[in-house]
């Protein structure tokens, strides 16, 4: 059974349907126990003090709204070559849920940020590059949602979604150009740990896993969402012609 | 032997819904088919289908490279150019030259150089039709070409048809609902209806 | 695909108010702004080359949905796609119209506007050469945004949505280009970066178009 | 509860507001889902 038989929505819902609250409950365990390690048991930073503890979800959000994009544009090409529904409504279902993430990270980092730079808001090249990724997934749900034929809206949304891919590249780096990084550098990237000790490590790392948990759960709720809407549609349009 | 159209088992849908299937026809040089069937069953779906601009559900059709046009109501006139700008531009686009000919074939001479914005609906038709004069194209999709045109110009359209198009060779499909006095085939769409469950809908894989 | 854009200039000019819509809209913001920000000469002179670039933009952008909206309910669209004009072509040679219509004379017009903002002398010259590079791309992302609205419902109002974000990379550094010009420092990595953009939307872009485009004929 | 120092705001507001985000995406798609399910199951039921 290859992998593409999940794509046949009715094999995906049956697939999926013990699988969900797997991955919610392994989401919420690794959510909970990741923030509550992070928030209770570990000492503050000698030099920011207690927002280092914001640090425990800023990193893994600001992980989920790149990643978010990156899955919908995957999906959006499975869509557009392999002509896989349950592809294109994955994509749908996860814009939603990578604005959140994008709005959690914006918050966090404007908060995180306001000691160091004395305002609730610095165009902070990596902060404003969230915010173009927050305007790119606003006219990618706003095109989904102005299209009625399921497939076309398919197609066109995958199409902004690989050009839009290459925009907000782009605008990542003339971000950065157009104002010297206030940031604190990649601070958990994963070849460069230099500035983040170990004991903080740990908790961020579960953390993220509970982010990443929650995120496929979600989207796996949201699909399954979008297919039953999908077989409603099909449903009464069967009715109305037969 | 000659170009010609062949159609094997076409099957098309409007808006992921299957509306024909299993539609068969072989057209040889100056030959016409006449499209009949009731209002929405497809005419304009197959038209469209085999101009190229909406993909088969299924079959084939063998159509040779670039010798199709397409004509439906919405004849593609700008307003603010006039009937020989107008001309021209579809001329030009393939690469073939306004030659006086069309003019008189569509009772067009006199309107030559007024701006199409200011022709009645009649006019703007055969306007509209005239492009198929201009553009040289061997096998042509005609969505309802006669609707407002008087009888006069039904007869002006039915003879450059004939002898412009057909005789030289050419080929047409047309959807219509009144007789072009073409001894044209006809065929009727109801039995090609497909049936309500058919397969290759976009909601096949939902139900 | 000359055909093509002459008869797209000949209409503009015949009716859509031609250069002039554009250039009008650009000069009308550029005005707008000292009412908004006040009179003082340093203030306008620091701000001038963002207030130009984000004006051409918007001037830009405003005349966009007219690009394929007209051919679409008119039927045009659907007639070119099915001649020997391969949709890649006309898209490109509708951004190039539209290109010659806003962006061109919004080029030649800017620098007399920066007086307006009391823009620093030495900045003119990069505000014409980053516009020069930099409105093209402007048409031709707008173009691809025109392409992916055509036939909606509220299309205009969607497609600034869509195409606004991919302003960005142009803007900061078209107007980083000016910036730099204005205060005699080294300009050329910006206004290479502008051109480079440019020069990658058009190679790519009009495939985008079309695709979009043949999606929204079906 | 740690000790959190003069930012004690900042760490309570940011964690709040992100809790809250989350908190709102998961219950829209949980209602949403129900709904949906609802929907579905009766159209099913009349249908079969």
């Amino acid at each position: 059974m290859s992998l593409w038989e999940y794509a046949n929505p009715k094999k995906f819902m049956s697939f999926t349907a013990p699988i969900l609250p797997v991955v919610t409950v392994a989401a919420l365990v690794c959510l909970v126990s990741g923030l509550v390690w992070g928030f209770f048991f570990t000492p503050e930073d000698y030099r920011q003090g207690s927002t280092v503890k914001i640090f425990y979800i800023h990193v893994p959000s600001a992980l989920m709204a790149i990643n978010a994009w990156f899955m919908m544009l995957v999906a959006s090409l499975i869509w557009l070559i392999r002509r896989h529904h349950v592809s294109a409504l994955a994509a749908k279902a996860a814009a939603p849920v990578g604005i959140v993430m994008t709005l959690i990270a914006l918050v966090t980092g404007a908060i995180w940020g306001q000691p160091m730079w004395g305002t609730w808001w610095a165009w902070d090249p990596r902060l404003t590059s969230f915010l173009i990724l927050f305007l790119f997934y606003l006219g990618y749900v706003a095109l989904w949602a102005a299209i009625d034929d399921p497939d076309t809206a398919a197609d066109l949304t995958s199409v902004l979604c690989i050009v839009g891919s290459v925009f907000a590249v782009l605008s990542r780096y003339a971000v950065n150009f157009w104002n010297q990084g206030l940031h604190q550098g990649a601070s958990l990237s994963m070849d460069a740990e230099e500035n983040v000790a170990d004991i903080f490590w740990y908790p961020a790392l579960v953390a993220i896993a509970g982010f990443v948990l929650l995120f496929i759960a979600l989207v796996l709720l949201r699909t399954r969402t979008e297919i039953r809407l999908r077989r409603i549609r099909a449903l009464e349009t069967r009715a109305r012609r037969s | 032997m000659g170009m010609e159209l062949v159609v094997t088992d076409l099957g098309c849908a409007r808006g992921g819904v299957p509306l024909l299937q299993g539609v068969n026809f072989r057209l040889h040089e100056g030959e016409a088919l006449v499209l009949r069937g009731a209002n929405g069953i497809g005419k304009t779906t197959l038209l469209r289908t085999l101009a190229g601009l909406q993909p088969p559900l299924g079959g084939t059709i063998d159509c040779p490279e670039d010798q199709s046009a397409y004509a439906s109501h919405a004849d593609g006139i700008k307003a603010q150019l006039t009937v020989r700008e107008n001309l021209d531009f579809w001329a030009s686009v393939h690469g073939t030259e306004v030659h006086e000919g069309v003019f008189q074939a569509f009772d067009l001479v006199e309107l030559r150089d007024r701006f199409a914005g200011t022709l009645s609906a009649g006019q703007k038709r055969r306007l509209g039709l005239a492009r198929l004069g201009v553009i040289g194209r061997k096998i042509l999709f005609l969505d309802e070409p006669t609707v407002s045109l008087d009888r006069f110009s039904v007869k002006l359209f039915a003879d450059f048809l004939k002898e412009q198009h057909l005789a030289k060779g050419g080929i047409a499909v047309i959807a219509t609902h009144i007789d072009l006095g073409l001894e044209a085939p006809e065929i009727d769409l109801e039995p090609f209806r497909a049936a309500y469950d058919a397969g290759g809908s976009s909601d096949e894989a939902f139900l | 695909m000359i055909a093509l854009l002459l008869r797209d200039l000949r209409l503009a000019v015949r009716a859509g108010g031609g250069f002039g819509l554009g250039l009008a809209f650009f000069l009308i913001v550029v005005v707008l702004v000292p009412f908004g920000v006040g009179p003082e000469a340093e203030i306008l002179s620091r701000i001038a080359p963002g207030i130009l670039w984000v004006a051409s933009l918007l001037a830009a952008l405003l005349s966009l949905d007219r690009i394929f909206a007209l051919d679409y309910e008119d039927g045009a669209l659907a007639l070119i796609a099915t001649s020997p004009l391969p949709l890649e072509g006309a898209a490109f040679v509708k951004a190039l119209a539209h290109w010659i219509t806003t962006g061109l004379p919004l080029t030649l017009a800017a620098p007399a506007l920066g007086f307006l903002l009391n823009l620093k002398p030495d900045a003119y010259w990069f505000l014409f050469i980053s516009l020069a590079l930099g409105t093209p791309a402007l048409s031709m992302i707008g173009t691809f945004g025109a392409a992916l609205t055509v036939g909606l419902r509220r299309g205009g109002l969607l497609m600034s949505l869509l195409v606004l974000p991919l302003y960005v990379p142009t803007l900061i550094f078209g107007a980083e280009t000016v910036r730099r010009g204005a205060e005699g420092l080294t300009t050329t990595t910006p206004l290479v970066m502008v051109a480079g953009i440019t020069a990658g939307v058009f190679a790519f872009l009009p495939f985008a178009t079309a695709a979009a485009l043949r999606i929204n004929l079906r | 509860m740690p000790e959190l120092g003069k930012y004690a705001v900042h760490v309570l507001s940011s964690y709040g507001l992100s809790l809250a985000l989350l908190v709102g995406i998961v219950a829209v798609s949980l209602v949403r889902s129900r709904s949906v399910k609802a929907r579905l199951e009766a159209l099913e039921k009349q249908d079969g």
